[in-house]
């Protein structure tokens, strides 16, 4: 029980730091949304490579998918930002689903530059059905309804912020059941040791085909987000930047740890802001040090942080 | 024949922060086989490494002849005269039996000395060294450190996955090194009977320090064995 | 007497980083010369980097720059998605928003608050396709970069031309990650045709398409090269030699003759010594003489400035141009243009060989 | 027929310059097993050199180009020394953090000393001619190209197969610590290692400069296609990397000849056909 | 027919016979070993038999049902499990968490994902039940890397058990484990269910001769003799071949 309660201790200071910042930061609530969507992304990916191990650069396919569905949903069919959602989880599920199927077949780079392609095809395609997707324009004409017929999307972006919120907390304690489940242990077994999982009577393809369906279903709930609160979807929701970028703001965070993804998500984009706002020209400059540092100094991202002050400590009460 | 080749003072050593080895005092003589026995985790392997520079030293120092060897990088050590088979074999998985032993190839050691040695190895000089079976991999990996031409020849398990026959032939091989009397052999084995078999003088490791070192002769029937390793040889 | 203030968001990070900064040298050197009071307005700049095309991100800084930096007025944006994305956001606070570049037609047609001082697509394709048949070209391939605006470029260039009664004889569709153009010209040589129109995208493309372009003796084959942007002033020497004769029909040329032009550039090197006018320039000069103009006459009130500025007429580096009060994108001239070794300076330049006079958006109704 | 003859040349051309680019990455990342995404960073770096020198300084290109190379190879070594030594030894993914971090870092030191426009390098006049090839020309810096790219391979192959330098460099790789026990100089052969593999990267960022133009952000804009060659070509195999990059030459230049406007399409649908039927790629080892 | 029915297998690596014209039966109860030379083709007979390499020509059956296209995976639902040659476990989970997840798998539970691991009553008693048997209370919640090699090699084989095989392989289960510490392995090998069909590989002649009752001699990929111990032992061929001077008088 009371590891039980320790455990939920991060997510909940978590929550907490989204409400503080809701009210101490009234003006930004755009942007804290945008962390919000974007930890969605990385916790999908956190199931993705943090659980199960596979190393994807191309995550943003999904988000894309999702981004793309719940916007077409939305224009062509019903405006209701909920079922927009589950449309978006179910496009995102099933694309990693079916590109899973080959991608999951080959290992290490090769399974890197096949998620790459699978990304830079869904960007092709949507750009070549400018009809449909309305090409490097964007896709335009998104108006949602109230979320649950309530609340009405604002301007200054409250419900943005809430609905995205709820969204992440959803997504947060699903992952944390999985990650306790029969079915997370699983995965932490693939990613120990393959050959034993194999040994056990497991078929560690399909296993990692349900953890990839699961997290492309989670990136397209990312997608919907984006795609329901800008109203706008463009090409670069399928861009390799952002995979890349929600590469690096897992493992600036630390993998394996979901308040990890979280926190990655909320410094780097936190650095980002700034950076931007002082010295946008020279950011580079910035992230590139930043990614150098984590790696050198924090190689198990931030959340390492405490345990290697512990150390410290330790240490010099040692001597 | 007795002059000190190797002389280890004050060593402490681990990987990383972890200290294994804590303070091994040990002095070997120009010729002499030396047995290491202890039970798993004693710090055998540990020791073998440090001589050969692949752990993190905390403390000590370690002199080859007369030379101060604790900070050179284990290819100079090599170079020095020091050559280790590693328990673990680590072949060379990308190259062929044959590159194995070129890589490691210097003085005036030839491939035809190795071969000679281990027929199976010529039969298989083509194939890729991690196709090997594990016993052949154990053969490349004692071939690949002669190929050195070490003085000090540090043996770890040598003889772990091999056919009883080979493994006679083996200690043959050791017994002939050992007998020239100038270059030295440290053997660790985990069957205490072929350890001490081989050699004269024998230590007994725990816990990352010698707990006995002396003739190997002793070590049979005393109590020490059955304390430190749980069995009893019969002399 | 308030302060006015004026969101300007654009990248300065990343491979755009250019265009803000053009953005931003062309505003400083607006102020440099007209000071920060219009009428009785002090006016203040914000910049915000958008990075590249992200709605997402144009959409929150708008909404900061709104929110929290109570802005009266929005400006920049290089990329149409962007610029699509805050569209429900100035509907609702009805703030007027000046586009210098992003240049797809129906942007303007999202919301009444949009103008824009920069030029579309049609705008400059039509009008070339027309002077190209008019100078005895009748049969042309087309390659275009596949993405929106390339696609633009290709219906008005191919509307214009075949409603002259030319003919187009290839359309090819080149794939924006495309490094090597050769397939593509060795295409156009082999259908020999009277001329071929591209567009591309700015920077490395061009780079490439103009060199293989030249290799493989197009010009001594008879075919004439034409373009928009693809000679435009920053990269324009680092086209090196291949880029003479190319011929393009644009809005603004950096060798524009003119009292304002020469201005314009005297000011801009003045305080910027490494800086190049160019389209992206002068678009952020002509919009931040729109936003004064817009300030003078009615402060923040966002439905009376974009009143006050329909129709309004001045004279740009560019030319003479109007905002029209329909389309709500600057009627300007279209120069045709052919790449030249200045004798002087030995840089080369894009020298005006003509001029098709007040165009206006001609791609709004298609 | 014709068709068929310039589909053959200009993928045989474009092919080499990928493979000029990519050879250097395959010595880097198949070789010495490190996932190298800075490989483009050196291929800028040494642009860059030549276009400074070239361009800036006015020097003649056949001085630019080694003098560039040297550079590069300069610059490689203590950075070797500083950050590549200690990133070996990490994990996949801590390596694409480490290298793309140093990648940015490059990215912004070129923007801030050239600025982001394009960095052009000035060829000399007998490299901007074109030779007649009967039924159509070809640049004759395309031929140049293909000349260096068959002397590398010759080279490399050499240099890794035949000689002891290689087969030390392969054991390093395979096992530092039990490579440095067998009298190997570890941190000597990676470091010449990488200077050449640095060195290639520009020699290929130098020479290919007429097809992928140099500007700032050319690592980021060319490392897909620079890792798609190694990954399809198998890694840490030169003549699997001169296969690959002659194989996606010509399947990117027949698809841009054929289908243009589904040109990106069916290259990536064929590059992930190929590498799920053969995973470890055209001559991967098993990995 | 129950168990193992092996007929005429072979392997080729290119041009080399690695196994040639192996006819081999393991029937319930049995406890067969298999020894002969370094090379000679032994891990490779086992790897065919649980899936892992797949054979160039030949038939094996298992209860009379051809099982030479199945994967390794389908093969251990089936009954077949082997232990591997250098240990293989999840180093970063506890014994306890390697054990609960490999029977979570065997009770086909691995999919479910919304109740926690730990939730399962039957699962518990069946890992305690084996910590009990393999007498590792001590170290239960330790994580495997944490564990000495001997240890490691007792949860290699309990993890083997915990999958209620009917096969079971053992390729070189005391490699690793000084001679002080093989009567655990002894011990945990003669504790197995009699039922069970078992084979072990090993040159760990004391082992071997401690526990078979039957042995198989391969060299060079063929079955040169077969028989009791005894029988083994005195064979003058296998002597010179691969037991030299440490056959048991
Ligand atoms: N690479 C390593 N990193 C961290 N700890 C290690 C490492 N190798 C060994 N150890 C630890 O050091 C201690 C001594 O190990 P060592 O391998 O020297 O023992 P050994 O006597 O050789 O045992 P064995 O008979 O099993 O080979 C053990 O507790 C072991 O867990
Ligand atoms: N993938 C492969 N390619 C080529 N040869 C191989 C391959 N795998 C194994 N071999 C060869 O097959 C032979 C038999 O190997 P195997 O591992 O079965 O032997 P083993 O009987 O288990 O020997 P040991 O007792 O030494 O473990 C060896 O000579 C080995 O070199
Ligand atoms: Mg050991
Ligand atoms: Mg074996």
């Amino acid at each position: 029980m009371n590891t039980t309660m320790k455990s939920w201790l991060p997510p909940l200071a978590l929550l907490a730091l989204a409400v503080v910042l809701y009210f101490a930061l009234p003006y930004n609530l755009a942007f804290l949304t945008r962390i919000l969507i974007m930890a969605v992304l990385v916790l999908s990916l956190d199931l993705v490579l943090g659980f199960a191990g596979i190393a994807t650069l191309g995550q943003a396919a999904f988000y894309g998918a999702g981004a793309y569905a719940a916007g077409l949903f939305a224009i062509h069919v019903w405006a209701d930002p909920v079922a927009g959602l589950l449309v978006a989880g179910l496009a995102g599920a099933a694309l990693a689903f079916v590109s899973g199927l080959i991608v999951l077949r080959t290992h290490g780079l090769t399974l890197i530059m096949l998620t790459i392609a699978v990304a830079s095809i869904c960007h092709e395609i949507a750009n070549k059905a400018r009809d449909v997707t309305g090409g490097a324009d964007g896709l335009r004409g998104i108006r949602m309804e109230p979320v649950l017929g309530l609340w009405q999307f604002d301007f200054i972006g409250k419900t943005g912020f809430w609905y995205a919120l709820t969204v992440l907390a959803v997504v947060f304690v699903l992952l944390t059941l999985i990650a306790r489940s029969p079915f997370g242990l699983s995965l932490r077994g693939i990613h120990e040791s393959p050959e034993r999982m194999t040994a056990i009577g497991v078929s560690v393809y399909w296993r990692r085909v349900t953890a990839y369906t699961l997290g492309g279903g989670i990136a397209g709930l990312a997608g919907a987000l984006s795609a329901q609160v800008t109203q706008l979807v463009s090409l670069e929701s399928f861009s390799f930047t952002l995979s890349a970028e929600a590469l690096i703001m897992l493992i600036l965070g630390g993998t394996g740890r979901l308040y990890g993804a979280v926190l990655g998500t909320l410094v780097f984009m936190w650095v980002h802001h700034w950076a931007a706002a002082n010295d946008p020209f020279n950011w580079l400059f910035v992230i590139g040090g930043l990614v150098l540092a984590v790696v050198f100094f924090l190689p198990r991202g931030i959340i390492a942080i405490p345990t290697a002050l512990k150390r410290l400590g330790g240490r010099h009460a040692g001597t | 024949m007795t002059d000190p080749v190797l002389t280890l003072s004050g060593v402490t050593a681990g990987y990383g922060p972890t200290h294994v080895l804590k303070g091994i005092d040990l002095t070997l003589a120009r010729g002499e086989p030396v047995s290491v026995i202890g039970r798993n985790g004693a710090g055998k392997t540990t020791l073998l490494n440090t001589i050969m520079g692949l752990t993190k030293m905390h403390g000590g120092a370690i002199t080859l002849g007369t030379r101060d060897i604790t900070a050179l990088p284990p290819f100079r050590r090599n170079a020095a005269g020091i050559g280790l088979v590693p328990q673990t074999r680590d072949i060379f998985k990308s190259l062929t039996v044959e590159e194995n032993l070129l890589a490691a190839q210097s003085g005036d050691a030839t491939l035809d000395e190795a071969y000679a040695l281990f027929p199976r190895l010529k039969e298989r000089r083509r194939n890729g060294g991690g196709q090997l079976s594990g016993g052949e991999q154990q053969m490349l990996a004692i071939a690949r450190t002669l190929m050195t031409g070490p003085d000090l020849l540090l043996l770890d398990e040598p003889l772990e996955g091999l056919a009883p026959v080979i493994c006679d032939q083996l200690m043959q091989v050791f017994d002939d090194i050992a007998a020239t009397g100038t270059r030295t052999v440290v053997l660790v084995e985990q069957h205490a009977e072929a350890a001490l078999t081989f050699a004269r003088r024998a230590l007994l490791m725990a816990g990352g320090t010698i707990v006995h070192d002396g003739p190997a002769a002793a070590l049979r029937g005393s109590d020490l064995l059955e304390r430190h390793i749980g069995v009893a040889l019969h002399s | 007497a308030d302060t006015i203030k004026v969101g300007v968001v654009a990248p300065y990070s990343g491979p755009f980083a250019i265009y803000g900064k053009q953005f931003q040298e062309a505003i400083e050197t607006y102020v440099a010369q007209h000071g920060t009071t219009a009428g009785e307005h002090e006016i203040e700049f914000i910049y915000k980097d958008v990075g590249g095309p992200n709605p997402d991100q144009a959409r929150s800084l708008a909404q900061e720059l709104l929110i929290r930096d109570q802005v009266d007025y929005l400006a920049g944006f290089t990329f149409t998605p962007n610029a699509l994305a805050i569209a429900p956001l100035i509907e609702q606070s009805q703030t007027p928003t000046v586009i210098f570049n992003a240049a797809t037609s129906s942007i303007n047609r999202e919301s009444d608050f949009y103008l824009r001082t920069s030029y579309t697509l049609w705008q400059v394709s039509a009008p070339l396709a027309e002077w190209a048949y008019d100078q005895g070209m009748r049969s042309v391939a087309i390659t275009v970069t596949d993405y929106g605006p390339g696609i633009d470029a290709e219906n008005a260039f191919k509307a214009a031309f075949e409603a002259k009664g030319g003919e187009v004889v290839d359309t090819i569709r080149m794939p924006l990650s495309t490094t090597d153009f050769t397939p593509f010209i060795q295409r156009v040589r082999d259908a020999a045709p009277d001329a071929v129109f591209t567009f591309l995208p700015g920077g490395p493309p061009t780079f490439t398409y103009t060199k293989t372009f030249n290799e493989n003796g197009l010009a001594e084959a008879g075919i004439t090269f034409l373009g928009t942007a693809e000679t435009e002033e920053v990269n324009l020497q680092g086209l090196g030699d291949a880029a003479i004769g190319l011929t393009t029909a644009y809005h603004y040329s950096g060798a524009h003759e003119s009292e304002a032009n020469d201005a314009f550039k005297a000011k801009l090197t003045e305080l910027f010594p490494d800086a190049v006018a160019n389209w992206a320039s002068v678009g952020a000069y002509d919009g931040t003489h729109l936003i004064y103009q817009m300030v003078a006459a009615a402060g923040s009130d966002g439905p009376a400035a974009v009143e006050a500025a329909l129709g309004l007429e001045w004279e740009s580096p560019r030319g003479p141009v109007t905002m029209d009060p329909e389309t709500r994108t600057v009627v300007q001239n279209v120069y045709i243009r052919e790449v030249e070794r200045d004798a002087e300076t030995g840089l080369l330049i894009n020298a005006e060989k003509g001029v098709i006079a007040t165009v206006g958006d001609l791609g709004w109704d298609k | 027929m014709t068709l068929l003859l310039n589909i053959l040349v200009d993928g045989i051309a474009y092919g080499m310059i990928l493979f000029m680019i990519a050879v250097g990455l395959s010595v880097t990342m198949g070789l010495m097993r490190v996932v190298n995404l800075a490989h483009g960073g050196f291929a800028l770096l040494g642009g860059t050199f030549a276009h400074w020198l070239g361009s800036d300084l006015g020097w003649p290109f056949w001085l630019a180009l080694p003098l560039a190379v040297l550079g590069t190879v300069a610059l490689s070594m203590p950075l070797e020394r500083l950050i590549y030594r200690r990133v070996y030894g990490f994990t996949d993914l801590q390596q694409v953090l480490a290298t793309i971090g140093l990648t940015f870092l490059m990215i912004a030191s070129v923007n801030l000393w050239q600025g982001s426009s394009l960095l052009t390098v000035p060829l000399p006049e007998g490299l901007k001619a074109s030779v007649d090839l009967g039924f159509r020309t070809l640049p004759v810096h395309r031929l140049v190209v293909i000349a260096f790219g068959a002397a590398v391979v010759v080279g490399l192959w050499l240099l890794l197969d035949r000689t002891r330098f290689g087969i030390r460099l392969r054991a390093a790789v395979d096992n530092r610590g039990t490579a440095s026990a067998h009298g190997i100089n570890t941190d000597r052969i990676f470091m010449l290692a990488f200077a050449l593999g640095a060195g290639l990267a520009a020699l290929g960022g130098v020479l290919g400069a007429e097809i992928l133009p140099i500007d700032a952000y050319y690592p980021l804009r060319y490392m897909v296609l620079f890792l798609i060659v190694v990954a399809v070509g198998g890694m840490g195999s030169i003549p699997g990397s001169l296969l690959a990059a002659l194989g996606l030459g010509l399947l990117e230049t027949a698809t841009r000849y054929l289908v243009p406007d589904y040109a990106t399409i069916a290259f990536f649908a064929l590059v992930i056909a190929l590498l799920t039927v053969r995973p470890n790629g055209l001559m991967g080892k098993i990995a | 027919m129950q168990g193992l029915e092996v007929r005429g297998l072979t392997k080729r690596f290119g041009g080399l016979t690695v196994s040639e014209d192996i006819d081999f039966d393991l029937v319930p109860g049995d406890r067969k070993a298999l020894i002969g030379p370094n090379g000679a083709g032994k891990s490779t007979f086992s790897n065919l038999v649980t899936g892992i390499l797949r054979p160039s020509a030949g038939t094996i059956r298992f209860d009379g049902m051809d099982i030479g296209r199945l994967s390794e995976a389908q093969r251990v639902k089936r009954g077949i499990a082997k232990t591997f040659q250098i240990t293989t476990l999840f180093r970063d989970l506890t014994v306890r968490e390697n054990l609960a997840l490999t029977i979570l798998e065997r009770q086909g539970r691995g999919y479910q994902m919304l109740r926690r691991a730990g939730r399962h009553a039957d699962t518990g008693a069946e890992v305690a039940a084996l910590i009990d048997q393999f007498k590792l209370e001590a170290l239960a919640d330790t994580r495997v890397a944490d564990l000495a090699y001997g240890q490691q090699r007792l949860v290699e084989l309990a993890m083997t058990l915990a999958l209620k095989p009917r096969v079971l392989i053992l390729d070189e289960p005391a490699a690793g484990v000084p001679s002080s510490e093989t009567h655990l392995i002894i011990d945990a090998i003669e504790a197995l269910p009699p039922e069970l069909a078992v084979l072990i590989i090993e040159h760990d002649m004391d082992l071997v001769f401690r526990v078979a009752r039957q042995i198989i001699v391969l060299v060079q990929g063929r079955i040169l003799t077969e028989g009791t111990p005894q029988e083994i032992a005195t064979n003058a061929q296998v002597r010179e071949l691969y037991l030299g001077g440490h056959g048991h008088d």
